[in-house]
């Protein structure tokens, strides 16, 4: 399973902070960039906020679209951190040791992301404060007695989200520390003093790690069924609409989490390769770990396959006229057919062939070809769950209309794909994306059987 | 500390047990014989009552075939699932696993009365308005003999490819005991290990063939639980349009048959004298799955509530008041907590995970509420809508429940009683631990030192 | 008299077991000696004292607290609020459980890192003897001795292989 | 909190027999309630505002071809599916049967309009703006809405209050403006009886297409059309069949269980289209 040649503890700090204690050239370069791009979505939703949402292409049938859309896509990238982290943290798969600190930091910004969605779509954004605040334990406005209605999948979201967010920070910050100790220790000044406080006075003595790693494992096993819960709630939000007969299926909790990972995972896949290519990562990041990932994605893919199956089946099972109104729209009106038929390609038949083959899953450039793909198909996917849905909504045939997506709203989904890069890259620069405690666990850890002639790579287990 | 058993003893002495038939195995398969044959009993006198024509009075039969199909089916899945993951502690529970698919012949018997039961897609006396009425089924207008005997040939195709998957997994060992047993076993096992020397090639080729056979194994049974749950259940309450019920079923079939596994690992071990082969690590990591299973089954049941609920259909509300709030609300009660409730309260603290008897009670537990299940949802089904209502639109009052009468109770306990009763004859038939299995696992796990502790070392073959 | 900690730094993990061996052998009692690494060591790999902790009960306890802050949140705020919606009951229960179950395992997880935290004695600026070659991969055996024996721990430090041994005066003068 | 007022329940009839599709309650909704004029780039992007609309849908293949009308406004639902996704509470179900949409609070999620079978629900896409001479036309009982949130048809509650506080205090018969003997005079809105209190399309359909009246108000026919709408719900619950022949009455899109205040009643075809 391991491949790779040993490393010692000195080597692995200084290849691993290299993305820290050095900054390559480009960059500060690279991040002027990415925040232009940030800034134009942003005055673009100033303007459209401004102006008010006729800047928009929305219409009365179709209320929700581009925005709502990008919402559930970054909903379902942060679920690749927690699948990730936590399900290979449980199983105890090896090769999870690399992954799991880009994916969780993956996930806290991509939900950041989300959250911004929902709140500049809404009509009146300076006043959504009476909304947000719908944490669970923050209801807005005890004086005036004015509570938020938890009977809406609007207010469930947010108090899903807010927990998941703020769940994956502290995790996020507990699997730091030892980290924060090693970079405490090799840094002067100020940078010193922060690391020192984020250490926390770190020594790394036996019952510190002792609970470090029950902290991993525990902390896993609680965060799984939030994890679950966000999305399904997100599904929710189109489940509990009756009178869209697409949305208002069973199924959509565990089809949108599925989903969501498959979506996810591959997005860690990409960012993964990306890290090893930027900052020469070829020691950590190594073929067998996208290897494993490929194969994992495998069983995802094929698992949401079944689930997309059943929600089409049972869409036509109905036969009732409304719903088959959409269906039709979404499988013959051109050019959503068309869509449907690009988003099913790269959502599963075309990256399922590519991991059948192993040579595929060993090429980084076809790996990360394919990571892209799924990502385009699954965005596609819930903007054609979304927007057929209301543009056939119910039987009132007068009222039937399509949706064209406008300029403002194109330039703010790009601002939220540079956004996250942006803040990937800001991050990369202050926190190792590599846990350096996990990588030499592993390395210490590793050993070897001998059966006969050959050496089978082994691991030391505590139990 | 769980030491690995010596192979050379464990083959002997497997071999050993696998001829022998102590005296408390004697008295168990003489009363679920007993049982067996009331049940047939009932069967008969149900056949002499009711007749095949309606499928109402079938309703219990329709649950208990479910529950034997749920077991049978899923507990091969087992095996399969984690030699894909190549986990050592699967190695013990391999065998009793696939064992479970011979038990699915008796299954394919009990399906054949049902094949005649289910009510045909269109039906040309009761027309509404002049045109054929036709019933809302996966089937649509339907390919011909749908869905009768296109069900049949997925319950066959089920059942013959675990049928396979046992054959080909009990090769080495029936190879093994062929020449040590004697009389039947000897011709049996020489018979069906063919020319098996356990070269590389036939291994690799057999290796291969597994993999294969489970990955076809794993998508068939999917797709005909996806035919029966919805043939038999779903598209008989008129208007119940529940896309998330084909999952629930799976993960209910999963539930039963993990916890079958468990329950018979817990009985071997302990008094069928296997404890030296079986270890804790087995069940411990076994239980991990089944809460997780568990966990999964409850959220897809209140993501199937939660829509209803808040959906405010008139067929959703009589959907759900006839099979959750109303008619069979204690039947779910005892679902919940026997599905849901207990095994979690059981499978939540980790002293009891990793003990051997915490992972078999969970597992009987979670039996009892798939039997729970079935009944809720079959007899509920069977009897929704009698005679033409099948073919109205929507649902719409909320029938009565039905309660079971004694030929019904014969049938349930008389169809459970038969599983036993097979499974306990193939105990008889092949080795119920898979003997090249754990030698293998002996290869790839062994105690080493590291520094001052002693650990488990693990190596994955790759 | 008081106890004086002293750090000997090991390259190897071996040595620095040794060295635990040899403290025990010099009937150094286990609390006084501990051993500070950059990696999670396997728990005894250096035969060093059995870690008791009580993490368990703080998510518990948290998800009792978050259970019932939600249940009564919810309900409570729909009480409060009578205001007929959509034909469902003012108290709508299937709402209710999904709002309770975030905030149940919110305060679940809160508690717990508070626990991880609180278990594992952090934060602890004012810490002892420390040295920064440790995150380089060094063994580091922090050992607390009466002042008297200082010189022969450092000794029995030394020969069981330790590269260096660092004391409190040389850190202060240092 | 909600006061308890008089027990109304309010419920319109829209006799699709006699509808011409002529528009005027279309426009008389928006004099009365301050919509926005809808200029054409409103139409061409679906963003017009009507609160009532009327919906035409052709029949039969040319030449022998029928235009069909039907007017389409809040149905004020009992099991409203606009209502329980609401995150602020900006619209519930009144006591009086209306579904109310509170502007103050509303922060335009969209969530009810995406919610809403009959897609009623208007959305203000940009800020409304009248022209100079329309200044003075705008009604002082209206609040004219920003844009950002949702807004749709009141069955004129302005007129209902309007009507209540001429009945209870000034004792005039808000239409007519005759007095109301003393001894009538009370506090219980029991005088708003059927005609007294009219919404501004009801009041100004040239065919009384649109009928409006408390539905326990046995004064006009109203009640006894609602009566026959929720027998037919019962015998539907009972296992019965309803034979759709011999009724007119019915809601729009019954099978989604939203139990609308609105009940149509079906044309009456006195030359149908002979099948080509």
């Amino acid at each position: 399973m391991q491949e790779g040649k040993p490393l010692n503890s000195k080597q692995v700090n200084r290849e691993l902070l290299v993305s820290i204690l050095n900054s390559p050239k480009w960059f500060f370069g690279a991040l002027a960039v990415l925040g232009f791009i940030v800034l134009v979505a942003m005055s673009a939703a100033g303007f459209m906020i401004n102006q008010g949402f006729g800047v928009t292409g929305l219409n009365r049938p179709v209320m929700w679209g581009f925005f709502i859309t990008n919402f559930v896509f970054w909903i379902g990238i942060s679920h690749a951190g927690v699948m990730l982290s936590a399900i290979l943290r449980l199983s105890k798969a090896e090769w999870r040791r690399p992954a799991t600190r880009a994916a969780e930091i993956l996930t806290v910004f991509s939900l950041m992301t989300a959250m911004t969605m929902p709140l500049i779509h809404t009509g009146r954004p300076w006043r959504t404060v009476y909304w947000i605040y719908t944490l669970p334990f923050v209801p807005y406005d005890y004086a005036r007695g004015i509570w938020p209605n938890i009977r809406t999948p609007l207010v469930w979201d947010p108090s899903a989200v807010y927990t998941y967010l703020t769940s994956s920070i502290l995790f996020v910050l507990i699997a730091l520390i030892p980290d924060f100790a090693v970079l405490r220790d090799r840094t002067t000044g100020i940078s010193h003093r922060i690391y020192g406080m984020l250490a926390m006075g770190w020594q790394g003595n036996a019952r510190q790690w002792k609970l470090q790693i029950i902290a991993g494992v525990l902390l896993s096993a609680l965060i799984l069924p939030v994890f679950v819960s966000v999305h399904s709630i997100v599904s929710w939000d189109f489940g509990m609409a009756v009178s869209v007969k697409s949305w208002h299926s069973t199924i959509f909790a565990p089809y949108f989490v599925v989903g969501a990972v498959h979506s996810g995972v591959s997005a860690v896949a990409l960012v993964l390769i990306i890290l090893r290519y930027i900052y020469g990562w070829q020691n950590y990041i190594r073929h067998e770990h996208i290897d494993a990932l490929a194969r994992l994605l495998i069983v995802v893919a094929t698992g949401w396959f079944y689930f997309f199956v059943m929600e089409v089946i049972f869409g036509f099972y109905g036969r009732e006229a409304d719903e088959i109104a959409v269906r039709n729209f979404q499988f013959t009106v051109s050019p959503w057919n068309i869509w449907m038929m690009i988003f099913v390609g790269l959502t599963y038949f075309a990256p399922v062939a590519i991991w059948l083959s192993k040579s595929a899953r060993r090429n980084l450039w076809i790996m990360s070809l394919a990571c892209i793909i799924v990502n385009i198909g699954m965005w596609l996917e819930r903007f054609l769950i979304i927007v057929p849905g209301l543009a056939r909504k119910q039987l009132l045939t007068f009222d039937w209309y399509t949706y064209q997506p406008s300029p403002v709203e194109w330039i703010i989904i790009v601002g939220t794909f540079a956004l996250v890069s942006m803040l990937m890259l800001t991050i990369a620069r202050v926190v190792p994306l590599i846990p350096l405690y996990d990588i030499k666990e592993g390395e210490i850890l590793r050993t070897e059987i001998k059966i006969g002639r050959v050496t089978v790579p082994a691991v030391f287990r505590e139990d | 500390m769980w030491v690995f058993p010596d192979v050379t003893v464990m083959s002997r002495e497997v071999a050993e047990k696998t001829k022998s038939s102590p005296k408390p195995f004697t008295i168990a398969l003489v009363a679920t014989g007993i049982l067996f044959i009331l049940g047939i009993v009932g069967f008969i006198a149900r056949a002499a009552d009711d007749g095949f024509g309606e499928i109402g009075p079938w309703g219990y039969y329709m649950a208990v075939f479910s529950m034997v199909f749920m077991v049978t089916g899923a507990a091969p899945l087992v095996s399969v699932a984690f030699r894909f993951t190549k986990s050592h502690w699967r190695r013990p529970l391999s065998r009793v696993s696939e064992l479970f698919a011979i038990v699915g012949i008796l299954n394919l018997l009990m399906f054949i009365p049902l094949m005649f039961l289910l009510p045909s897609i269109g039906n040309p006396e009761v027309a509404v308005g002049g045109e054929l009425a036709v019933r809302r089924t996966i089937w649509f207008e339907g390919p011909i003999g749908a869905p009768h005997s296109w069900d049949l040939v997925g319950v066959i195709g089920v059942v013959v490819t675990s049928m396979f998957i046992l054959w080909l997994s009990a090769l080495p060992d029936m190879a093994e005991c062929r020449h040590t047993a004697t009389g039947f076993r000897r011709w049996l096992y020489s018979k069906l290990s063919g020319n098996w020397y356990g070269t590389k090639r036939q291994w690799n080729a057999q290796k291969a063939g597994l993999a294969l056979l489970g990955a076809f194994y794993f998508m068939t049974l999917i797709f005909v639980q996806f035919l029966i749950s919805s043939d038999y259940a779903q598209s008989l309450i008129p208007g119940w349009k529940d896309s998330i019920f084909p999952v629930i079923y799976t993960l209910t079939s999963l539930q039963m048959g993990f916890g079958a596994i468990l329950v018979t690992l817990f009985i071997i071990r302990r008094w069928g004298g296997y404890e030296g082969y079986i270890g804790k690590s087995t069940f411990w990591s076994g239980s991990k799955v089944l809460l997780g299973i568990t966990l999964l089954w409850v959220y897809h049941l209140f993501a199937f509530f939660l829509t209803f609920w808040y959906g405010r259909l008139e067929i959703e509300q009589n959907v759900i008041k006839y099979l959750v709030t109303d008619t069979y609300a204690i039947v779910f009660l005892f679902n919940l907590a026997f599905s849901f409730a207990l095994p979690f309260a059981v499978l939540i603290w980790n002293p009891v995970r990793r003990s051997a008897w915490g992972p078999a009670l969970a597992g009987a537990l979670v039996i009892i509420g798939g039997i729970m299940f079935n009944i809720r949802i079959f007899v509920g089904a069977a009897n929704a809508a009698p005679g033409s209502n099948l073919y109205q639109g929507f649902m719409e009052h909320v029938p009565a429940p039905v309660y079971p009468d004694i030929w019904d109770v014969l049938m349930v306990i008389g169809g459970i009683g038969a599983a036993v009763f097979v499974f306990l004859l193939a105990t008889r038939l092949l080795p119920i631990l898979a003997i090249w299995e754990v030698k293998e696992g002996a290869l790839y796990q062994k105690w080493g030192k590291f520094l001052r502790g002693e650990y488990l070392i693990l190596g994955k073959p790759e | 008299m008081a106890k004086e900690p002293i750090l000997g730094l090991f390259e190897t993990a071996d040595n620095a077991a040794d060295a635990g061996d040899a403290l025990k052998a010099a009937g150094v009692p286990q609390t006084d000696y501990d051993f500070l690494t950059d990696t999670p060591y396997p728990e005894g790999a250096f035969g060093e004292r059995h870690e008791s902790h009580r993490l368990y009960i703080f998510p518990f306890v948290g998800a009792l607290i978050g259970l019932t802050v939600g249940i009564m949140l919810t309900s409570m705020t729909q009480l409060a609020y009578p205001l007929a919606q959509g034909g469902k009951p003012i108290l709508s229960l299937p709402p209710m459980a999904v709002v309770t179950y975030e905030s149940t395992m919110l305060t679940a997880i809160v508690f717990t890192i508070i626990g991880i935290i609180f278990e594992s004695r952090l934060p602890s600026f004012k810490q002892g003897l420390y040295d920064t070659r440790i995150t380089e991969g060094y063994i580091g055996v922090l050992v607390n001795v009466d002042e008297g024996q200082l010189t022969q721990t450092q000794a029995l430090l030394t020969q069981a292989g330790a590269i260096d041994v660092v004391r409190k005066e040389e850190r202060l003068t240092a | 909190m909600v006061t308890k007022r008089a027990d109304h329940k309010w419920g319109m009839v829209v006799d699709l027999d006699r509808c011409t599709g002529c528009q005027a309650c279309v426009v008389a909704c928006q004099a009365e309630n301050n919509i926005p004029i809808n200029v054409k780039s409103f139409y061409q992007q679906r963003r017009a505002y009507q609160w009532i609309r009327i919906e035409r849908y052709w029949e039969g293949e040319f030449p022998n071809v029928k235009a069909k009308f039907i007017p389409i406004l809040c149905q004020h639902c009992e099991n409203a599916p606009c209502e329980p996704v609401c995150p602020v509470f900006a619209t519930y179900h009144n006591d009086e049967g209306v579904n109310v949409q509170i502007y103050n609070r509303c922060i335009g999620t969209r969530y009810c309009s995406v919610n809403c079978p009959y897609t009623v629900r208007m959305f203000n896409f940009w800020e409304p703006s009248w022209p100079k001479s329309l200044r003075n036309q705008l009604n002082p009982d209206v609040t004219i809405r920003t844009r950002g949130i949702m807004e749709k048809c009141t069955f004129c509650v302005q007129r209902l209050r309007r009507g209540e506080v001429n009945v209870e205090r000034r004792g005039l018969e808000p239409l007519t403006g005759e007095r109301i003997p003393a001894g009538e005079r009370t506090m219980n809105y029991r005088q708003m009886k059927e005609g007294n209190y009219l919404p501004a399309c009801v009041q100004s359909c040239p065919t009384n297409a649109l009928q409006f009246a408390d539905q326990h108000d046995d004064s006009g026919p109203v009640k006894e059309y609602f009566e026959e709408a929720n027998e037919q719900i019962e015998t539907r619950h009972q296992g019965g069949h309803v034979d759709e022949s011999h009724t007119r009455v019915y809601r729009l899109f019954e099978e989604i269980g939203t139990k609308p205040n609105v009940v149509y009643l079906k044309k009456v075809e006195p030359f149908p289209l002979e099948k080509a």
